[in-house]
């Protein structure tokens, strides 16, 4: 059971990766934000795999508590940045 | 090469490159955000190594730790304040001594 | 295949670390920044710390990266700084990369010979466990044994926030809350927020006997705070002085009161009866959740009261 | 191996592939609006299907409710930032790609 997990990580960390090369190309800010978005529900996959692979039952409040603040990077993104660089690119 | 060793060499390189970045980076929020990537590598260190000799979970440190976050993060959000407020008098987010001849 | 999964995460830590110092744009390197938290989060994990990855996790994915992108919107009408590595002949670049393969070197060779501890005090913490109110060796150890360290502690984030609190401008800018007019938002949030208040109350709570406790449900409640801020929603409460003060204050004024409750009978300065030690720690861990939540979040909104004033002539 | 055993195995690794192609969705699409798309499959379906696996070998009702909880935020938050996203994008007129347009003809918006 215990490779199977370990099996299950090594393909959800390669999904990670390529995540992190979308954050890095872009082209737009959306773009960005929303790879962080599915790498922040990559991680907590990886917490729940973490939590079965090393009897570590924390590991699913951590999970938890990723899951309610994935959104709050998105919501500042649309609410505060967004908005204010389309304001300079305006005026 | 026990789990918790590799994670305070990871450790160390994290304080390697927060010491390069603060160092090399005029941008005041660039030299925060070094300034964020030392204290992460240093509290790494911290109960990777304490661990490693032991071969278990280290309570003491771990509590070392979670206090020190709590504080860092007040220190960054502080260090933002005064980012932002230098920022507004100056219209720079570099200090004086950064900016050149210019 | 244990320790290639952790290679895989110090190596993704490291690149992560690298591409959010040396990317040129700035919001590519607060996003990595933010990233970067969540991969601590998993290691702090892989650590056997879910104490600290509780922590990280509020911390990294919730306040931290607010911060930033909020810093950053209004750092965007600053001078822009041209991009640093192509200074590459600067005695700043070798002066930099010295001072970082030293502190590399010298912690290498630190760590390299592990030390033995002199004194045995994860035997006295599991020795006097029974005793210390909680079952949770990191709650016994912040606010029983240690509890002056974390006395202090909220000491030091009342004193940031008083900092911060007198760099604040004048009225005369009053702070501007953008609204995001999307009901979806406004339908979801409604749904998610009691959810974030009982997740954080659940963290408290579950401090005595298992990873939880005061600092991570403070973080969390921060959290929700700022996205009350965030989505618009009435923050008259943080405008008004006396409630912005008093709620940094609650927790270290009921710190040093119910600490100071055995000197009515003639015991020391933060000795519990062994006893009550639980609900003295409970109750005392409630009132640092308000406050170590309220203070992050006020730090957040008085960063925010700084806006960037164009100047017409320089 | 039992059934249950194979069951719970298949999951995991559709749930794991499912994230590898959101991701690579995320990579090979041309343009923002078709990128939520891959975000929101990805979110739901992956980690669904991995919380189902876990759910087969927990000993509790709480535990295995918990675990249901992780998923529905997760597909909530996902869903809400995708379409937060769409919106301001369509508040801001970005312009969809065109047939035969590459995503390189793009630069990038925030250097």
């Amino acid at each position: 059971m215990n490779s199977l997990y370990s099996v299950t990580l090594v393909i959800l960390l390669i999904s990670l990766l390529m995540g992190v090369f979308r954050i890095w190309r872009g082209p737009r800010m959306a773009d960005r934000i929303m790879a962080a978005q599915l790498t922040g529900s990559t991680g907590v996959a990886v917490l729940l795999i973490f939590a079965e692979l090393q009897n570590q039952p924390a590991a699913r409040d951590t999970a938890l508590v990723l899951a309610l603040l994935a959104m709050l990077v998105a919501i500042a993104f649309v609410g505060r940045v967004w908005g204010f660089s389309q304001e300079k690119k305006d005026s | 090469m026990s789990s918790y060793l590799i994670f305070a060499y990871g450790g160390v390189g994290l304080c390697g490159i927060g010491v390069f970045g603060f160092i090399l980076h005029t941008h005041l929020l660039r030299r925060l955000i070094a300034f964020n990537l030392l204290g992460s590598g240093t509290f790494l260190i911290l109960v990777g190594l304490s661990q490693s000799g032991r071969g278990e979970a280290d309570y003491i440190p771990q509590a070392l730790v979670l206090t020190g976050i709590v504080v860092a993060v007040a220190a960054t959000a502080l260090a933002l304040v005064l980012i932002r407020r230098w920022a507004a008098l100056t219209q720079h987010a570099t200090l004086p001594e950064d900016q050149g001849p210019s | 295949m244990n320790e290639l999964i952790d290679l895989t995460l110090v190596c993704i830590l490291l690149g992560l670390a690298s591409l959010s110092l040396f990317t040129q744009s700035l919001f590519r390197a607060v996003m990595f920044f933010i990233l970067l938290g969540l991969i601590l989060a998993l290691v702090w994990i892989r650590l056997d710390a879910p104490d600290i990855a509780l922590a990280e996790a509020a911390i990294g994915a919730g306040i931290t990266g607010i911060l930033l992108l909020d810093a950053l919107a209004h750092l965007r009408a600053t001078s822009n700084t041209p991009p640093q590595l192509r200074q590459l002949k600067q005695p700043r670049f070798w002066l930099a990369l010295i001072s970082g393969a030293g502190v590399i070197l010298l912690l290498a060779l630190a760590i390299s010979e592990p030390l033995a501890p002199a004194v045995a005090l994860d035997l006295q913490v599991s020795e006097n466990l029974t005793n210390s109110g909680v079952t949770h060796p990191i709650t016994a150890i912040l606010l029983n044994f240690r509890s002056y360290d974390t006395l202090l502690e909220v000491a030091v984030l009342v004193l940031a926030a008083l900092v911060a609190v007198t760099l604040r401008q004048s009225d005369e800018h009053p702070v501007v809350n953008e609204y995001l007019p999307n009901p979806l938002l406004h339908a979801c949030l409604k749904l998610f927020f009691p959810m974030i208040f009982l997740v954080s109350m659940y963290l408290l709570w579950a401090g005595a006997a298992q990873p939880g406790g005061a600092f991570q449900a403070g973080a969390v409640l921060a959290a929700a705070f700022v996205l009350f801020y965030l989505v618009g929603l009435k923050t008259q409460l943080a405008q008004n002085d006396i409630y912005l003060k008093g709620g940094w204050i609650f927790g270290l004024a009921l710190f040093v009161l119910v600490g100071s409750m055995p000197l009515l009978y003639g015991q020391p300065f933060l000795t519990y009866p062994d006893s009550q030690a639980g609900i003295f720690i409970l109750l005392i861990e409630l009132g640092l959740t308000l406050s170590i939540g309220w203070i992050l979040f006020s730090m957040f909104l008085l960063s925010q009261s700084s806006p960037l004033q164009k100047k017409d002539s320089p | 191996m039992s059934l249950l055993a194979i069951l719970q195995s298949f999951l995991l690794i559709a749930g794991a592939l499912m994230f590898c192609i959101g991701s690579l969705g995320l990579i090979r699409f041309p343009d923002t609006y078709t990128r939520i798309h891959a975000l929101t499959k990805a979110d739901n379906l992956g980690l669904g299907l991995i919380v189902l696996a876990l759910i087969l070998n927990v000993e509790s009702v709480a535990l295995a409710l918990k675990l249901l909880l992780i998923w529905g935020l997760v597909m909530i938050a996902s869903a809400l930032s995708g379409h937060l996203v769409a919106w301001e994008a369509d508040e801001q007129c970005i312009p969809l790609c065109q047939p035969g347009e590459t995503e390189r003809h793009l630069e990038s918006e925030d250097e």
